[in-house]
Formats: structure tokens, C-alpha cells, sequence
């Protein structure tokens, strides 16, 4: 492997969240751009090509090592502790959230025709949701948002990454 | 219970469980049966109150809906209304409703087959290998709930007081006046956002206006702008030194 | 790469501490000893041969990836770069500041019960927290507040965009 690779798949590797090429580029001033991402992409491939149990994720406009889909049951197993599922409900409140925001409690409401106050806290807590602002209207409600968490737990570059809400449309309008 | 039973519980609301009516009878959602529908949901929120099963609230408000629309679609259509407009179809603000909320149940249903992070894919926890870990803080990303939470806890720790309707001292005019001046001697000068950033109030507001007012007409501080229209900014009047008001 | 040694690789990667042969063994009980062993070799000289930046590491009775010797320079650059993210410590410190505002060091202590000098220096050298005035009582004691960058940080347009605990009411406690 070539030096700028591996120095990358480190830095890559120990940082807790997905790595941009901007920070790679700040830590690595005396490299050319190019050559940043000619070693990025290699090393994207390289691990393709290893068929190791990792691989590397361009996830929330960034690089994160993560481990395959195919070793799934066996991470599971190792890990004891099981991460909190989402609930149908949390991923449809999730959904209108992404495609709408920024959007207001009472809108998700009225799309989902359900109160959706528990499901919205619980996404907040969870930091898969944020406040973005309030809206200008009387009693200032307030406006919520994807986080970059959301993007990291969907494995989503960024929101244009979601198809959109057409493709889901039975018929037009 | 039957399977028809145990579904109840399974729907996510109103809509979820009309579109389960509509697909089951194979209904064009454009052409909606109001009467076959209605009587069919009317028959599992009964299902749900024979079991003792809560009926949420949401499910009895489009019950009166369906009831609504299905005596709307009895009477004569009024053709040529005022507006010249034939009369919209009494389903249509239903079916959109629905057509949308399919829309986002499937793209909910595309998201949840993505590789999700920590339920199909797994990255590196813990400090990193390297790094033995010492002194190294838990990291956070922060959103502003955090910080209510984090707030609100500590104020769960003192029992009496009342979360956010703090009694803090409301400030006087006076205290504003010595702030203002102690701040502009710090700095050269400041907008008037700036005067008017981190207050929580109106009363904080107008205290902070009267003060500058105040100061202004006893010409310690000047106001200016450069251009018509742009940034009020404030600072010391030439000459001027210190706060007016040492005690 | 083999099946088996992919496996393992991609225990060893999420593992937050050395992995010991025998939680490997626990977890893949239908492989054979010998075979989980053989595995482990051939992943450790892989990585050994591939010159990349990171290598298992044999220690403590188990298994670790770790990054290079030769990238460490790197990896702290890297790390220093990087503002480090708010500490819980910072975060309830800020929240009393916040809602709080202007607020002495003494009262937030007094919240918080413990210490908060250190948190609020490192506050004030983000530029999260500044001075606002003194309060006019013997001693003259600093007022801390918010700053814009505060409010740039967390996506609000004013202090009044704040969320209340009647909102966080509103969302069922």
C-alpha cells in the first residue's frame, strides 16, 4: 500500500465519525488535493477488492470503516448490548421529517394522521432529529430537521441521496 | 384472538389502517366506496373497544370524517357554484391524504432497508487503540434539546423551583446603563443587536432600550450609522470616560 | 480474504478493548479451534504484508487493530486539529448559562454543584461563553452569557429560539 493510502485508512480509521475530505486535506497541507482523493478512492477499492469483513462507508459527507453487512450475525452475537430498534413509527415520523424539512410537529401530524409528540421526542433524544429554527407565525413553533447522525445511521451521503418522494407516488398528483 | 384482532394494534393510525382497507378490498383509491369503507372501519374501532383497547383519539376524529364525507356524497351535486367551479369530489381531500401518506410510509420502508449503522453495518466504538484513553472527555454532538435536557436535569436537582420561569432578579434600568457603558469600554463600539443579544425578555428588551435612551440623552453614549438604513451601532461619546453612574 | 478471517477481522475492528482467542472461540463455536487460530495468523501477516497503516496488535492476552507507528505524527495532527466536541461537563455548564443568562460563575456552581472553572475557561476560549458585565455587589463578580457563535452553533436566530421546557413538555414527558 502506498504511503498517502495508509496514512489516510489511519486517520480514517481513528477518528469516531465519518472523516471529510476536507479535514484529510486540512491534516495533510503539503499534498495535493488530487492525489488525496486519487489514494482515497484506492483505498476504497483496495478494500472492495479485499473482501474483508470492512469496508469503507462515504456516508454523511464523509469516510467511516465499518464492518460488512455479510458478518451482520456475528457482530450481533459479540455484541452484546443491542442498540434500541426503530420503530415503524419512529421511521415514518423520520421520513416526513427528511423529506419535508424543515417542517413542523404539526405538519408531520397531519401527513401521518397520528399525534406524533412520543415518536418526536424519542428522535430528538436520540439526536436523529434537531430544532432548525421557528417558523414566523404566531406562537413561533418550532421547526425540526435531519442531524448528520441520521445521515451516518442510514448510511446516506447527504439528503439528495434519499430518492424522492415522486418514485413513491402511486400516480401523479 | 384472531389475526383480525391482533392487526389492530398494529396499525400506525387512521390512515395506515385505511389504506390496509382499501389494498384488502382491492378499492381504486380515486373512486373510494365511502360506505363499504366507512362500515369497515367503523367495525374494527369496535373490534378495539370489545377488546378494551384504548381508541386513540385520531382514529374517532376520522371516523367523523368518513361519516362526514359519506353524507356529503348523498346530497345533489350543485353544479355551477358561485365561483363558477363545479363542486370538488367530497373524497378528494381523503385520497390525497392517503396517496400521500403512502408515499412517505413506503420511502419509510426503503429507508429501513438501507444498511443501517449499528443494526447491518458496525463501526469502531470506544477511545481509539492508540490512545489509552486517559483524560479524554465523552464526546457529544450537541442539538439545543440536549441542551433544555441537560438544563432541565440539573433543575431536577433543586427541588421547588420551577424550570424556565426563573426568578432572577429583573434587571433595573440603572443595571442596564452601567452594563452598557462597561461593555462599550471594552470594545469600540457595538450594534445594537449586539446590545440587544442574550436577552430573555420584553422586559429585558425595553430595559436595555430605555437604558440606551437614557444614555444617549446624557450624551455618554452616541448612536451612529454609516449608510441610511444600515446596522445602528453605538459607542462612548468622545470625551466621555467611564460610567456616569459610580456610586 | 478467507470467510473465517474475515469474521474475525471484523470482530477484532469492533471491539472497544483487545479480543481474547477465547471470546473469538465463544462466539464461533461451530469452527474449530485450530482453524479460528490458523485464521488469526493469516489476518495478522495480511496485515503485516499489506504495508497499511494500521496492524493487529497482540496484547494484553488478545487482539487489537491499531494504527502504525510510522502514521503517528499524523494522527496527531489530526487530532489536535479537530475542536474537540463539547464534554457533558460543557454542555449542562452551557445550558445553565444559557437559559440562566447573565449569570455568575457562583450561581452556576451552585446549579451544577461542583467545580465549573475549568469548563467555563475552555468555554470562554471557544468563544461560547463570554463576559457580559459585572454585578453590582461587593467584589464585582463577572457576568457570563451566551455568544453569537453560540447561537451560530446551534442553529438558532436568537436566544428566544431557545426551546423552553414548556416545549419539551408539549412532547409528553
Amino acid at each position: 500500500m502506498k504511503d498517502l493510502q495508509s496514512i489516510l485508512e489511519a486517520l480514517i480509521f481513528v477518528s469516531d465519525a465519518p472523516v471529510t475530505f476536507e479535514r484529510l486535506r486540512e491534516t495533510l497541507p503539503e499534498r495535493e488535493a488530487g492525489d488525496i482523493r486519487n489514494a482515497l478512492n484506492a483505498l476504497v477499492e483496495e478494500y472492495r477488492s479485499r473482501e474483508s469483513g470492512l469496508y469503507i462507508a462515504e456516508v454523511s459527507g464523509g469516510y467511516q470503516i465499518r464492518t460488512r453487512e455479510s458478518v451482520r450475525d456475528w457482530i450481533r452475537k459479540f455484541r452484546k448490548e443491542r442498540p434500541p430498534a426503530l420503530s415503524r413509527a419512529a421511521v415514518e415520523t423520520l421520513a416526513v421529517i427528511a423529506y419535508r424539512q424543515p417542517v413542523l410537529k404539526a405538519e408531520i401530524e397531519k401527513v401521518r394522521g397520528v399525534d406524533s409528540s412520543g415518536t418526536l421526542k424519542s428522535l430528538l433524544e436520540r439526536n436523529l432529529v434537531r430544532m432548525v429554527g421557528r417558523k414566523d407565525v404566531p406562537g413561533k413553533p418550532i421547526l425540526y430537521g435531519t442531524t448528520r447522525k441520521f445521515l451516518e445511521i442510514f448510511h446516506l451521503r447527504d439528503l439528495s441521496e434519499l430518492p424522492t418522494l415522486r418514485d413513491w407516488k402511486e400516480l401523479g398528483e | 384472538m384472531t389475526s383480525y384482532e391482533i392487526r389492530l394494534n398494529v396499525f400506525e393510525g387512521p390512515l395506515d389502517l385505511l389504506l390496509y382497507l382499501i389494498r384488502k378490498n382491492e378499492i381504486d383509491i380515486y373512486d373510494i366506496p365511502m360506505a363499504v369503507i366507512t362500515e369497515q372501519y367503523f367495525q374494527y374501532l369496535e373490534t378495539m373497544g370489545a377488546l378494551n383497547l384504548d381508541v386513540a383519539s385520531d382514529y374517532l376524529v376520522m371516523a367523523s370524517t368518513l361519516l362526514h364525507i359519506k353524507s356529503r356524497m348523498l346530497l345533489p351535486v350543485q353544479e355551477s357554484a358561485e365561483d363558477g367551479e363545479g363542486e370538488e369530489d367530497p373524497r378528494m381531500e381523503l385520497t390525497r391524504q392517503l396517496l400521500e401518506y403512502e408515499a412517505f410510509r413506503k420511502a419509510a420502508l426503503a429507508m429501513e432497508q438501507r444498511p443501517i449503522l449499528d443494526r447491518d453495518v458496525f463501526a469502531r466504538t470506544g477511545p481509539p487503540p492508540e490512545d489509552n484513553g486517559k483524560g479524554r472527555e465523552t464526546v457529544l454532538e450537541v442539538t439545543v434539546f440536549q441542551l433544555v435536557e441537560a438544563f432541565r436535569n440539573i433543575l431536577a436537582k433543586w427541588e421547588g423551583e420551577d424550570g424556565l420561569e426563573l426568578n432572577r432578579d429583573s434587571l433595573s434600568v440603572a443595571d442596564r446603563i452601567r452594563e452598557i457603558v462597561n461593555r462599550l469600554e471594552e470594545v469600540e463600539s457595538l450594534t445594537f443587536d449586539e446590545l440587544l443579544e442574550n436577552l430573555r425578555d420584553r422586559a429585558q428588551v425595553i430595559c436595555t432600550f430605555l437604558a440606551l435612551l437614557a444614555l444617549v440623552k446624557m450624551r455618554v453614549v452616541k448612536a451612529f450609522q454609516m449608510e441610511a438604513y444600515q446596522t445602528i451601532r453605538v459607542c462612548l461619546a468622545p470625551g466621555h470616560e467611564g460610567s456616569p453612574i459610580h456610586s
